[in-house]
C-alpha cells in the first residue's frame, strides 16, 4: 500500500496512460466495456489524487523523480544540478489536479450514454484518457520542457476529440483545424521561450531556474512570449476566437474537459509569473497586462454571449467571460506582489478569489455544458430559436440548469457568489472601476442565462418535442454529482478556502516554498 | 457551524443567508395568507383578458431566443456591429491577433 | 492511388528489404548511435509508403493491412508503458536491468567505448517498443491518408 | 557574423512562417507555415547546444580528446520533431476532412463558425 502511496504522483498519470493504450486492444474483444473500463480507471485516478491532496496539504510539497532515487546528479567536478525529469506537486498543483480528476471522471461517466456510435468508440475513450494525462502532466510537472510535451499531448488529444464528429459534419473539423493551428503556434512560442531560458541558464527545472533568474533582457523576452500565448490557451480576449468554435463543436463531455484543459494553461501562466519570475520581474507591468486581459475577457465575452443563438456557443462565450474573473483576481494579486502591505491587505484575498473561481468555474460551467449536451441529446439541435418548453419533459435537466445558471450568475448561496464576492471586495480596494465592471458583467451573465432559460425550458410544450424524454441515468448521475459539489461549495465556502485555496495561494506567493523543496532536498 | 468566509472587509456565510431567507419567506407567506381570499379555481378568473380579443394558441405564444433582448442589441448597435464583425472566423485573423498581442506585450514588458 | 510502371515496381521490390533492415538496425542500435525507436520506425514506415506509392492503394491492400498495424501500434505502446511500470519498485521508469548482467545488462564503459550491444538495460527494449509503435502508427497514417486521397479524387472527377 | 548565421536563419524561418499564417489563404499552406515555425524553433534549440569545432555527443567510437556539443538540446529537438510530426499529420488529416465537407480549402470560405 505504501508503495502505491509513494508512487501516487505518477500513478495518477500512468494508470490513465496505460488504460489509453490498452483500450484499442480491449476494444477488439468487446466494444461495450471500454467506456466502463475508462471510467473505472479515472475513478482510481481520482482516488489517488484525493490521497495525494491529503498528503500535500498535511505534509508539504511532494517531489517525484523519474528513473532515479534523487533529483540531482552530482558531476565529477562536484557540481550538483537538478537534471532529472521530476514531478513537483505542491498545493496549487494538486488543487488543479483535483479539478482535472473530478471533471474527467464525470466526463467519462457522462460519455457512457452520450457517445452512441460504436465505430471508433475505443479511440474516443483513448483520446479522453490521453487528454486527462496531458492535463495532469501540465499541472504536476516541475520541468519546463516536460511541460511543453504535456501541453502538446493535451492539445493533440483535444483536437482529435473536437474533430471527432468531423467524419459526418464539416463544422467540427473546421473547429479542430482552427484550434490545432492556434495551439501549435502557442506551443512553439512556449518552446522558443524555453529555449531562451535554457540557453541563458542551462537549466530546465522550474525551481532551479527560479533560484538563479535575474530578469535580464532575455528573461523579459521569455516572459513576454510566455504570457500572451498561455493567456491565449486559456481563452483571453482578444485571442479568444478559437474558444467558441472549439467548445461548441466538441461533444458535451469533452467540452467540459476542455474547460479544465484551458484552466491548466491558466495554471501554467500563474506558475510562470509567480513561481518562476515572482518579485524578480516587474510585477506591476505583468499584473496590469493580466488585469487588462481579464477585464477585456469579462466584458467582451459576456456581451458577445448575449447575442448568440447557439446554446453551446453562448456558454463558450461565458467561459471566456468567467476566465476574465480569474485573470482579474490573480492579476491584482500579482500587481501588488512586491508591496507587502497591500498584498496582506487585499492581495491575498484577491488571489484567493481568483484561484477559488477556477474550481467553481470548472464545476458550474461543466454542469452547464452537460445540460446543453442533454438538450442536444434529446432534441438534436443546439439552436435556441428551435427549442422551447423542454421543462415539461426534462425535469431533472431543468433543475440542474437552474443550479448551474444561478451559480454562474453569482447568486447566493451558490459557489459562484463566494468567489465573486472575494474578487469584488478585494479588487475594489485596488481599483474601484475594475470591481464595478466585474459586477456589471455578473448582471449581464444573469441576463443572458435568463434568455437561455426562457427560450429553451419555459413556454408551452412544442409539438415537435412531444416525444422528448429525460436523458439516460449515467448523464443524470454526472450532472447530479456536479450539482451537489456546487451546492456544497456554495454552503461551505470557508472550508474550501481555508483548506484548499489558501495553501494554493501561499504556494504561489511564497517562491521559496517552491524552490526550497527541490533545492533543499538535493 | 456558520463558517464565516473572510473577505477582507467583511464576512459571508451562506448558512446564515439561507436561514434568513427561510425566515423572511415564512413571514411573507404568513402575511400573504392573511389577505383577501376571493379567488376561485376553474372559473373565468383563470382566463386571460385581452380586451375581448380571442386568445391566441399556446404554441404560437412562445418567444424564441432571437427576440429576447432585441431592444438591448438594437440600442447598442454601434457597439455590437464592429464587435460581431471582429469575429470573422478566418484562421488568418486568429493568428494575426495572437501575433499582434504578443508584439504589444513584448513592447510593454521590454519598456517597463 | 494508381499503380506505377513496372520499373518502379521492380526497384521498389528490390529496395524494400534494405529499407526495412536499415530501419530495424536503427531501432536496435538506438542506445549506442544516433537514432532509436522513432527514427528507425519512421525509416521502416517509409518502406511501406514506397510500396503504397508504387503498387497503388488497391494492390497494396494485400500486404499492408490497417487492422494489423493498429494492433501492433497499441501493442507497442502498451509494451512501452509496461516496461516503465516495471521499475515501479523504486520509481517509475527506473532502469532496473542496467548493469545487472543478464539481458542488455552489461556495464557500459564510461567515456569512449567500442559500442557493446549488450548494454543499456531497459532502454533498448523501450526503443524496440517505440519502434514497433512508430512504424505501425505511421503505416496507419499513410494508409488512411491514401484512402482519403482516393475520396477527394473521386469528388474532383465527379 | 558567420557564427550568428544559424540565428539569422531561425529568424527567417519564423518570419516566413508567421507571414504564411497571417496572409496565405490555403489551409495546406497554413500547415506549411506551422511547419516552418517549428523548423525554426528546432534549429534555434540545436544551435543553442552547438560549440565550435565540437563533435557529436556519441561515445561509441568517439575521437578522444575532442569537445562534444551539448546533448540535451538535441534530445529536446528530437522530442519536438516527434511532436511536430504528430501535429502536422493531424492538421493535414483535419484539412482533408474539411475538404471532404466544404469542397474548398480557402480560409475565406472555411468559416461557417463565426460571430
Amino acid at each position: 500500500m505504501s508503495i502505491l502511496l509513494n508512487n501516487s504522483p505518477i500513478l495518477i498519470l500512468a494508470l490513465p496512460l496505460l488504460a489509453a493504450f490498452l483500450i484499442p486492444l480491449i476494444g477488439r474483444i468487446n466494444k461495450k466495456t471500454v467506456g466502463i473500463f475508462s471510467a473505472l480507471v479515472l475513478a482510481i485516478s481520482l482516488v489517488f489524487t484525493i490521497l495525494l491532496a491529503v498528503k500535500v496539504i498535511t505534509v508539504g510539497p511532494q517531489i517525484y523523480v523519474f528513473g532515479a532515487k534523487s533529483s540531482g546528479l552530482t558531476l565529477p567536478s562536484g557540481l550538483n544540478v537538478p537534471i532529472r525529469i521530476m514531478f513537483q506537486v505542491d498545493a496549487m498543483g494538486i488543487f488543479m489536479g483535483l479539478i482535472t480528476a473530478t471533471v474527467s471522471f464525470l466526463g467519462a461517466i457522462y460519455s457512457l450514454a452520450f457517445i452512441k456510435k460504436t465505430e471508433g468508440m475505443d479511440n474516443f475513450y483513448s483520446l479522453l484518457l490521453l487528454l486527462t494525462v496531458g492535463m495532469f502532466g501540465m499541472e504536476f510537472t516541475g520541468d519546463l520542457f516536460n511541460f511543453f510535451v504535456f501541453l502538446e499531448i493535451a492539445s493533440i488529444a483535444s483536437v482529435a476529440l473536437i474533430a471527432y464528429r468531423g467524419i459526418d459534419f464539416g463544422e467540427p473539423a473546421e473547429a479542430g483545424f482552427k484550434y490545432m493551428v492556434v495551439s501549435s503556434i502557442s506551443a512553439l512560442v512556449v518552446l522558443f521561450a524555453i529555449g531562451i531560458l535554457y540557453g541563458e541558464y542551462d537549466l530546465l527545472n522550474i525551481a532551479a531556474l527560479a533560484n538563479v533568474i535575474k530578469y535580464s533582457q532575455l528573461d523579459k523576452i521569455a516572459l513576454a512570449l510566455l504570457l500572451p500565448v498561455l493567456a491565449m490557451k486559456s481563452g483571453a480576449v482578444p485571442m479568444h476566437m478559437w474558444t467558441p468554435d472549439a467548445y461548441s463543436e466538441a461533444p458535451a463531455p469533452i467540452t467540459m474537459i476542455l474547460v479544465a484543459a484551458s484552466q491548466a494553461s491558466l495554471y501554467a501562466l500563474f506558475r510562470i509569473v509567480f513561481s518562476l519570475y515572482n518579485v524578480n520581474s516587474n510585477t506591476l507591468a505583468a499584473g496590469w497586462i493580466i488585469i487588462i486581459f481579464g477585464v477585456l475577457s469579462m466584458f467582451i465575452g459576456v456581451t458577445m454571449a448575449i447575442v448568440q443563438k447557439d446554446i453551446k456557443r453562448l456558454m463558450a462565450y461565458h467561459a471566456v467571460s468567467q476566465t476574465g474573473y480569474m485573470l482579474l483576481g490573480v492579476g491584482v494579486g500579482l500587481a501588488v506582489l512586491s508591496n507587502p502591505v497591500a498584498l496582506k491587505e487585499y492581495g491575498i484575498t484577491s488571489l484567493e478569489g481568483g484561484i477559488f473561481h477556477i474550481m467553481n468555474h470548472a464545476m458550474y460551467k461543466g454542469l452547464l455544458f452537460l445540460t446543453a449536451g442533454a438538450l442536444f441529446f434529446r432534441t438534436g439541435t443546439r439552436n435556441l430559436n428551435k427549442m422551447g418548453g423542454l421543462a415539461h419533459s426534462m425535469k431533472y435537466t431543468t433543475i440542474f440548469f437552474i443550479i448551474g445558471a444561478a451559480a454562474i450568475a453569482g447568486l447566493p448561496p451558490f459557489n459562484g457568489f463566494a468567489s465573486k464576492l472575494l474578487i469584488y471586495e478585494s479588487v475594489y480596494k485596488f481599483n474601484p472601476l475594475l470591481s464595478i465592471i466585474a459586477m456589471v458583467v455578473s448582471i449581464l451573465t444573469l441576463a443572458s442565462f435568463v434568455k437561455v432559460f426562457h427560450s429553451a425550458f419555459l413556454g408551452p410544450k412544442l409539438p415537435q418535442f412531444n416525444d422528448v424524454q429525460e436523458v439516460p441515468q449515467s448523464m443524470i448521475l454526472s450532472m447530479a454529482i456536479l450539482s451537489c459539489v456546487i451546492i456544497f461549495f456554495g454552503l461551505f465556502p470557508d472550508l474550501i478556502v481555508k483548506n484548499l485555496v489558501h495553501p494554493a495561494v501561499m504556494a504561489l506567493v511564497e517562491q521559496v516554498k517552491y524552490t526550497g523543496t527541490v533545492l533543499g532536498g538535493m | 457551524m456558520f463558517g464565516l468566509l473572510e473577505t477582507g472587509s467583511g464576512s459571508w456565510s451562506a448558512i446564515i443567508w439561507v436561514i434568513t431567507v427561510l425566515v423572511i419567506g415564512v413571514l411573507v407567506i404568513y402575511v400573504r395568507n392573511k389577505g383577501e381570499d376571493s379567488y376561485k379555481k376553474n372559473t373565468e378568473q383563470d382566463k386571460p383578458f385581452i380586451s375581448g380579443n380571442p386568445e391566441a394558441s399556446k404554441e404560437s405564444s412562445h418567444l424564441s431566443a432571437s427576440h429576447i433582448y432585441w431592444g438591448f442589441t438594437e440600442a447598442l448597435k454601434g457597439y455590437y456591429k464592429p464587435l460581431v464583425e471582429m469575429h470573422t472566423g478566418s484562421i488568418n485573423d486568429y493568428s494575426c491577433w495572437i501575433i499582434t498581442v504578443t508584439v504589444i506585450v513584448l513592447i510593454v514588458i521590454g519598456v517597463s | 492511388m494508381k499503380e506505377m510502371s513496372k520499373i518502379v515496381k521492380t526497384v521498389a521490390n528490390f529496395v524494400y528489404g534494405f529499407i526495412l533492415i536499415y530501419g530495424f538496425y536503427i531501432i536496435v542500435h538506438g542506445h549506442l548511435t544516433p537514432g532509436g525507436g522513432f527514427q528507425g520506425g519512421a525509416v521502416t514506415a517509409s518502406a511501406f509508403a514506397l510500396i503504397l506509392v508504387s503498387y497503388g492503394s488497391v494492390n497494396s491492400k494485400k500486404f499492408l493491412k490497417k487492422d494489423i498495424f493498429s494492433l501492433f501500434e497499441s501493442f507497442g505502446l502498451t509494451l512501452f508503458i509496461l516496461l516503465a511500470f516495471s521499475g515501479l519498485g523504486i520509481t517509475f521508469f527506473y532502469n532496473f536491468l542496467a548493469n545487472y548482467g543478464s539481458w542488455f545488462g552489461d556495464a557500459a564503459v564510461i567515456g569512449v567505448n567500442p559500442g557493446n550491444m549488450n548494454t543499456g538495460g531497459l532502454i533498448p527494449l523501450m526503443n524496440m517498443a517505440v519502434g514497433l509503435e512508430v512504424l505501425s502508427a505511421l503505416g496507419v497514417i499513410v494508409l488512411i491518408m491514401a484512402k482519403g486521397a482516393e475520396f477527394t479524387r473521386k469528388k474532383e472527377n465527379s | 557574423m558567420i557564427d550568428n548565421l544559424p540565428y539569422i536563419a531561425v529568424a527567417f524561418f519564423v518570419a516566413f512562417g508567421i507571414y504564411t499564417l497571417m496572409f496565405k489563404k490555403n489551409l495546406i499552406k497554413i500547415a506549411i507555415g506551422v511547419c516552418l515555425i517549428e523548423n525554426g524553433v528546432n534549429l534555434f534549440l540545436i544551435t543553442l547546444g552547438y560549440r565550435k569545432g565540437a563533435v557529436a555527443p556519441i561515445y561509441t567510437m568517439a575521437p578522444s580528446g575532442q569537445n562534444m556539443v551539448l546533448p540535451t538540446p538535441q534530445a529536446l529537438t528530437l522530442t519536438s520533431i516527434v511532436i511536430g510530426i504528430a501535429t502536422t499529420a493531424l492538421i493535414l488529416s483535419v484539412a482533408m476532412m474539411i475538404y471532404k465537407h466544404y469542397g474548398t480549402l480557402d480560409t475565406d470560405e472555411v468559416r461557417r463558425l463565426r460571430g
